[in-house]
């Protein structure tokens, strides 16, 4: 019964990966199981070391990273997006999981949603 | 507004919303998701997609009417032109039995 | 002919009027599941999609008045239209209460929109089949 | 010294396109050098028999088809992206040159503008 | 060190704040721009960046406040600045002119914004060096 | 904000301003425009193909610091990190400079 949020946009250039996390952040809140995956250029939200303050944003990096106590029940990445970004080893944060953005994978969600 | 009669599939497992042409990364993504129980349903842009949609997906492929006259691929009934393909062309009514058919639904 | 079950349908609505598709593709969505017979419990505006409830657009006279025609379809079929008001702020898209609260100049919500949080779109995800209208490219 | 504007989302799904003719139709209008390029899915604005009356939109393809008589002085579009998109013969309209969008045909603009 | 020459710009938005990141790019470059000495004789709002120019965006307390920003500036270096008419109406940016012209129940422009049509961008075209601030992906 | 002294161009033919990804089909236009006497800026999001665009560019490539710190990229003198290339990173004084040294901006 997992609603799966996909963030495919890259941080701070545009607000929908902001407003995809709002909604796995509530959905948590209301107790209701979700997950987020990170596909395309959405990967990038994973990077360690994101420093927005200079264009007035907040790193959110952190709050994915305590995604789990905010009862978020993963963190899933597209492992050929990452490899295209070079996220990996300590440029990526711990506790994502690599997978296949496929049917296999898809499939096991109730509900698929982007927020934009 | 006319169009042709289509056959729904009988039962839907996923049926997938695509809005944007085939260039766009997001249907790419949809693309590699399809299995043989989803629906593909072609609106807006992406009914000028609908000869690459339908040759690589899995599953029956739909298309907006009202999206695909206004882009000028006419219906022809039987075979599409060579611009859609195969793909039929339904209302807004038909779309919403699609949606009413599936188990899930994703807008891409 | 399948036969179809009567559904309970919430919208969600992301592009902007006059600038994405997704408000029209969703009024003709819309119509189409109400005159079948289904149920439309709410439409909930999220991201740039809450300018559909501003009542200062004013497209030209020859074009169709996406938030009014949204408007009296709400109006008339008595369908509950919030929206969020996180992207609300941000955007411009204000009622009576936040024009007070934060001390601005005006109101710019079209009636019958109203503002509420995202826990309204959480709460229909539990008791209706969601469709998302997104901007399309 | 002419301003070559750019269109390469399709018609009607989005503004930006329109709102590219409207610049190109200004210059026109106040006697500036311009011509149009249609790139990507941006070629769609050029196939014949277009019918958006159905999404409350109008038809810009006689418009376009009366391009020179409004003052743009070319139609350009990317001749890759007229096969990809079957817009050959009948299916597309008069009076359109197709190119090639490489650095040869751009370094002869002297502004290259896309609208959003 | 490559000498420069002092440059008059017209700085064109196309993207919206809260959604794209345009305003901000475009802000930045215009300080730099006036601490070196050039001249910005302009800046146009176009499509969804005529969202810049509402008074009623209210981002939260901890979020930069764009539009407030872009207005101080272009009042401290009295900037001219202008919303494309056309664009402005279709997505709801009204002053006090289209409101009595269209009976609208408000205006929300902010100033120094006020709203021209496209040949003011054509004009401009023909006397300064023009950039553009799109929405990104 | 600390940002390496980058060596500008003496000359610009046309200075192309990119805020898109590598998945953009915009990026892969305006990868196919480039000359050798132009020079590419990356902003915004595009910081993140800085490698790919390096590679594809027969021309100087420049990105924004405040993006690439923004995203994570961090600068190291001399040499990128494994995702920036050897892209140097430049303040908005320098963007300014760039404009201002060039015939032409296109914004992609």
């Amino acid at each position: 019964m997992t609603v799966l949020i996909v963030i495919d946009q890259a941080p701070y250039g545009r607000w929908s990966g902001r407003e995809g996390l709002d909604m796995a952040f509530s959905l948590a809140a209301f107790d209701q199981s979700c997950a987020l995956l990170f596909s395309g250029a959405g990967v990038n939200w994973l990077r360690t070391g994101q420093q927005p303050d200079g264009l007035g944003q907040k790193s959110v990096a952190r709050n994915l990273g305590a995604a789990a106590i905010f009862g978020v029940e993963a963190l899933y990445a597209d492992a050929q997006a990452c490899h295209r970004y070079s996220l990996e080893g300590d440029a990526i944060i711990n506790g994502v999981t690599l997978i296949a953005p496929d049917q296999a994978f898809m499939t096991g969600f109730e509900k698929v949603t982007f927020a934009g | 507004m006319s169009q042709s009669v289509a056959d729904l599939p009988a039962h839907i497992h996923t049926l997938h919303i695509l809005n944007k042409t085939a260039e766009h990364p997001r249907a790419a993504q949809c693309l590699a998701t399809l299995a043989t129980a989803d629906t593909v349903l072609l609106i807006e842009n992406a009914v000028l997609s609908a000869s690459e949609v339908a040759t690589a997906a899995p599953c029956p492929v739909f298309m907006l009417a009202a999206d695909a006259r206004a882009r000028g691929l006419i219906a022809k009934p039987g075979v599409g032109t060579e611009a859609t393909g195969t793909t039929q062309q339904i209302g807004y009514e038909q779309m919403v039995q699609l949606s009413a058919l599936a188990t899930r639904i994703i807008s891409w | 002919m399948t036969d179809i079950s009567l559904q309970t349908y919430t919208l969600v609505i992301t592009g902007a009027p006059y600038s994405s598709q997704a408000p029209q593709t969703a009024l003709d969505f819309a119509r189409a599941a109400v005159a079948a017979g289904h149920q439309i419990n709410r439409v909930f505006l999220y991201g740039d999609g809450v300018h559909i409830a501003s009542v200062l657009i004013c497209p030209p006279s020859d074009e169709p008045h996406w938030p009014r025609l949204w408007s009296d379809f709400l109006a008339e079929h008595q369908i509950p239209a919030v929206a969020c008001v996180s992207s609300a702020l941000r955007r411009g898209l204000i009622d009576k209460a936040e024009q007070q609260r934060y001390e601005l100049s005006a109101h710019n919500i079209r009636a019958p929109f109203e503002i509420a949080g995202l826990g309204e779109w959480v709460e229909a995800g539990t008791c209706s089949k969601i469709i998302y209208f997104h901007s399309g490219a």
